[in-house]
């Protein structure tokens, strides 16, 4: 019972925070840019977002020729229906988990991964050189970038001692320095990084490098198809975001009051900021997205990771 | 090792690029809202070509159907239709063929010299601005009309005359006001 | 210094025109088989290739080579003329790589065959379009002489005398126009 | 898997028989446009990829062809003028100024000196939105959004001014054989004047937020490596040739209106990279604002058409004419023939694209896709005046 309410939940909680991304996205890339962003649309743009999916529902679902008609279809539905499950052992309150579990991480960890199997569905099942190149980026960026977001999550394991998220978060304080950032800086960091490249957000959306690839491996979707990557993209960013919250942020747990509109504050706060990296910066190139991984990332979560299973042998 | 320190360097100028683009964020925004606010500058612009009246008759045109910008436009957007010559009566006709006889020099009737059609095809014009140059009583100027919308192309051949009219009508201005 | 630059090659005719009217520094006329090693020497020299320009005459078609020189301007025009009927002219791509698009456009717009272009498609015309669009009708053809003014003759093939003084009536006329 | 497809369509068409299926059956063909956002417009390349090197590249022109240059034999010398604005849409007043300058060599044409700091203002205002665009578009292509929009913000007072002296923003036609078809507006210089600064201060912020962008200079750096001897086989010339390291600006070598009287440097790079380029342009626009503040300054007063301009039925004496300008994207060359009717009997125009764009083959060579998208946009194309 409590599973499929948590389902029917999770299912709204995404559907509404894709909505309110959207016009944030679209809002802060205006205002970035000097411009107002959506404007004509209810009240300052406020309702574009539902029009927008109102849109991409009525399109007309296009299949290509040559296209391998299941793996084509399954893809989105992969790439949506398996960020679902990401959003179970999150910690949005005190009691505000869909499903208390002891090996919370590792389920999220686990579910992560498979979004990449979507991605590289989508772009064989296509039959597009430029779904299929952006399939391959996917792939070698997914891997890679698991590595040390891996490394990075062990050693905030390793300081509070559970992979159960709601204990990490009841572990820390209300104030900022009683946060595990404040323990492990460069583990947020490169935790943080390395969800933008799983997430394919900018600077490394690589697989949807529209200057590159057209539009990677959704160049062929259209209508929902193409809506159900985007949401699944968003959910993921909510759900990168949320376990950075819950983390190294502190969770629920706030200054003065704790409670749900702490995480929900934080939580955007690191949406915003990851908004605010794709409208400043370039792409990186494929090889260096690869070189900051193996060359930089890897090495100093592993550093990092030492250096924290010392301390706490340690003390 | 530098190379891996200036690496790291470099990441500053990253810092750097969200301060500016955050200090955007903040500013108010530039763009001008179309339906609510409209640019200031129209009156420079130089759109499609329109007819200039003559100074005593905002409803007539100076144009003395001189056809100098009908040959000069480069990709032959104007068509210029000039007034046949009265037919004279069947007195008039009588009157003539007298003088004739008389051996007397005899005027024809003239065909006015203002434009019977002005015809304009806007799809064409490249805006250059020669047939107004050329003009010799300088009959043609630039509108200034930035918002001219059509559904089809046949929309924009546009009939300058009643144009001419239409403009004359919608600033309430007659031959009797100017007189 | 460039007087070394055409040694031994075969000139049909060599002028030094009006810098400030034709742009031109030098102006040379050649035999189909002497543009390769002219060019050879422009490379060689240290010039790069501005265009190539076709021109549509009674007497040919004019196959006209623009180079300049990056450090020392000064613009040289090498011509070959060529026949209608079977145009032909020897390719200086594997000279100068940017030639391969100027001839093929050439190609394109008047019909002449550049031997030895290591790719000889059409560039700026569908594959499929046989037409030259930039021959003249017959009738419109101008001859060579009554385009181009050679300005100063240095040299000239007696075998090309397309700028061989005329009877006085033509000149005095010009006089006249001008 | 099914297909539908025949044996020819999936061949291909005929450009990409050179293409065909060798032994190597990892080799992936790929159709780069007419119809891609990095190709500006409808340029169309051809590549043979391993993984994502480009083994072999080939440019495909001709999506955007209209034959300007047999336009010319059917209009008048005035009547062709229009066609410049159209060549080259982003620098519309050098194409202009290349025409009507060579129509001016060839009829023996004076301009009046108003006339010529008239075309140096606005030419270089171009220049200045010419690089702005190409800015704002190359950093699209390297995938970043909001600079073009930063650029565009500073274009449009450029398009204002432009708008205020011709009346069209974008396919400027005011030049004229003889002078400039309007005098400048009453405002104009006084606006100019306070563009300038305002221009000046924008330029830190554009290099903070993008020059010096760790993330931009590992895109452009080393990446399209151009030789001079390069440059100088493919005949490149403007910002490319510049960025090689060879100081070659055609306002300097084949000086032509009032350009020698007005100071300013030829920025050149010797790094030869994309990067290179890009600071070369980046450059320019400090020079093109070195060169306006000069040249409002000097305008003196007078006419600002010659009298006895060439009127449209003008018929210009017989010879031939070379000209050449430098455009924003490098040297503009329009060879004139007359016949002595009132068409021109022959025009080429020389389109710097063409030439710069023809080394992207060789220059692409082994390198990867994003390279080459980051080469193509550090060429400047604008595929029009290519396919001319």
């Amino acid at each position: 019972m409590r599973i499929v309410l948590a389902a029917v939940a999770v299912m709204a909680f995404i559907a509404a925070n894709g909505l309110v991304l959207v016009y944030m996205e679209r809002k802060i890339a205006g205002h970035i840019q000097r411009r107002p962003g959506p404007f004509e649309v209810g009240w300052h743009g406020l309702l574009q977002p539902i029009v927008d999916a109102g849109k991409l529902i009525g399109k007309q679902l296009f299949t290509p020729d040559g296209a391998d008609g299941l793996l084509y279809w399954l893809a989105p539905v992969v790439s949506f229906v398996w960020v679902l499950p990401l959003f179970i052992p999150i910690p949005f309150g005190p009691q505000l988990t869909a499903f208390e579990m002891d090996l919370g991480i590792v389920l999220i960890l686990a579910f992560s991964g498979t979004n990449l199997l979507a991605l590289c569905m989508a772009g064989w099942g296509s039959n597009n050189k430029w779904s299929l190149l952006g399939a391959a980026r996917a792939v070698a960026q997914s891997v890679a970038y698991e590595i040390p977001l891996l490394l990075a999550i062990l050693a905030v394991a390793f300081t509070s001692g559970t992979l159960d998220l709601s204990n990490t978060v009841k572990l820390q304080g209300g104030w900022p320095w009683q946060w595990n950032i404040a323990l492990q800086p460069l583990a947020f960091l490169i935790y943080f990084i390395c969800a933008l490249a799983e997430t394919n957000r900018a600077p490394f959306d690589l697989p949807e490098a529209e200057s590159e690839l057209t539009a990677g491996f959704h160049t062929e979707y259209s209508g929902m198809a193409f809506g159900l990557f985007f949401l699944a993209e968003y959910a993921n960013m909510i759900v990168v975001c949320a376990v950075a919250t819950a983390l190294f942020l502190g969770g629920w747990q706030g200054p003065v009051f704790s409670g749900v509109w702490w995480f929900l504050a934080k939580m955007y706060a690191l949406l915003f900021l990851m908004i605010w990296l794709r409208w400043t910066y370039p792409r990186v190139r494929f090889d260096q997205l690869l070189n900051i991984n193996w060359k930089w990332l890897l090495p100093l979560s592993l550093a990092n990771l030492m250096l924290t299973a010392l301390l706490t042998k340690v003390f | 090792m530098r190379k891996y320190i200036q690496q790291l360097k470099d990441l500053k100028s990253l810092i750097v690029g969200l301060f500016i683009t955050g200090d955007n964020l903040r500013k108010s925004t530039v763009t001008v809202h179309y339906p609510r606010q409209e640019v200031h500058n129209l009156a420079s612009f130089r759109g499609p070509i329109e007819l200039l009246p003559k100074p005593k008759n905002p409803t007539q045109p100076r144009c003395i159907t001189c056809m100098m910008c009908v040959s000069t436009c480069p990709s032959g957007c104007i068509t210029v239709v000039k007034h046949k010559a009265p037919k004279p009566s069947a007195e008039e006709k009588q009157a003539m063929a007298e003088a004739e006889a008389r051996g007397e020099k005899v005027a024809k009737p003239k065909a006015p010299k203002t434009p019977k059609q002005f015809l304009y095809d806007y799809s064409l014009c490249s805006l250059c601005g020669l047939c107004s140059e050329v003009c010799p009583v300088n009959s043609i100027g630039f509108s200034s009309d930035v918002y001219m919308v059509c559904r089809r192309r046949s929309e924009l051949k546009l009939d300058l005359l009643a144009r001419l009219k239409a403009k004359a009508d919608r600033e309430g201005r007659t031959v009797d006001e100017v007189a | 210094m460039n007087d070394d630059v055409f040694a031994g090659i075969p000139v049909l005719l060599e002028a030094r025109p009006d810098r400030n009217r034709s742009g031109l520094l030098r102006d040379l006329y050649l035999i189909p088989e002497g543009i390769v090693p002219a060019v050879e020497r422009l490379f060689a020299a240290g010039y790069h290739l501005e265009d190539i320009s076709g021109l549509d005459t009674k007497d040919g078609i004019l196959v006209s080579y623009h180079f300049d020189h990056f450090e020392k301007p000064g613009r040289i025009a090498l011509r070959v003329l060529s026949p209608h009927d079977t145009p032909k002219v020897p390719s200086i791509a594997n000279i100068f790589d940017g030639a391969q698009w100027h001839e093929r456009e050439l190609s394109d717009f008047y019909g002449v065959v550049f031997e030895g272009n290591p790719n000889p498609t059409p560039l700026l015309l569908p594959a499929t379009d046989v037409t030259t669009p930039l021959r003249k009708a017959e009738a419109s053809r101008v001859s060579l002489g009554d385009l181009i003014d050679p300005g100063e003759i240095v040299q000239m093939d007696p075998r090309f005398d397309y700028f061989a003084p005329k009877d006085n009536t033509d000149a005095e006329s010009k006089e006249a126009e001008a | 898997m099914k297909h539908h497809l025949s044996p020819e369509q999936i061949s291909g068409d005929f450009y990409s028989r050179r293409f065909e299926q060798g032994p190597d059956e990892d080799t992936l063909i790929l159709n780069m446009g007419p119809q891609h956002p990095s190709t500006h417009g409808v340029l169309r390349i051809i590549l043979a990829l391993d993984g994502e090197y480009i083994m072999r590249a080939e440019p495909v022109l001709g999506y955007l062809h209209r034959m300007h240059e047999a336009m010319a034999e059917h209009r008048t010398y005035l009547g062709y003028l229009p066609n410049m604005g159209r060549v080259d849409y982003l620098h519309a007043v050098a194409w202009n100024w290349a025409y009507v300058g060579a129509v001016e060599r060839l009829g023996g044409i004076e301009v009046p000196r108003r006339a010529e700091y008239i075309r140096v203002i606005t030419c270089e205002l171009n220049r200045i939105s010419s690089h702005l665009l190409w800015w704002g578009a190359y950093l699209l292509d390297l995938g970043a959004f909001t600079p073009i929009m930063y650029a565009f913000d500073d274009r449009e007072i450029i398009l204002d001014l432009l708008q205020s002296v011709s009346g069209s923003r974008l396919t400027y036609s005011f030049l004229r054989p003889g002078g400039v078809a309007f005098d400048l507006p009453d405002t104009f210089l006084d606006e100019v004047k306070a563009f300038i600064p305002h221009m000046r201060a924008r330029l830190p912020m554009y290099k903070a937020l993008v020059t010096d962008n760790t993330i931009l200079r590992h895109r452009c750096e080393e990446v399209g490596d151009l030789p001079l001897e390069m440059c100088r086989r493919y005949g490149a010339t403007g910002p490319v040739v510049r960025g090689s390291g060879m100081a070659y600006d055609v306002r300097r070598a084949e000086p032509y209106g009032v350009y020698p009287e007005l100071e300013f440097e030829i920025p050149t790079e010797n790094s030869q990279d994309a990067m290179g380029r890009y600071l070369v342009r980046m450059g320019e626009l400090e020079q093109c604002l070195n060169i306006l503040e000069q040249a409002v300054q000097a305008i003196p007063e007078g006419e600002h058409l010659i009298k006895g301009a060439p009127k449209p039925r003008w018929k210009a004496p017989v010879g031939e004419t070379y000209f050449a300008v430098e455009g924003a994207r490098g040297k503009i060359g329009v060879h004139l023939v007359s016949d002595g009717s009132s068409t021109p009997y022959r025009c080429k125009l020389r389109a710097p694209g063409f030439s710069n764009l023809s080394l992207f083959a060789e220059l692409a060579e082994g390198t990867l896709l994003a390279d080459a998208v980051s080469i193509l946009g550090s060429l400047d194309l604008v595929i029009p005046e290519i396919d001319r």
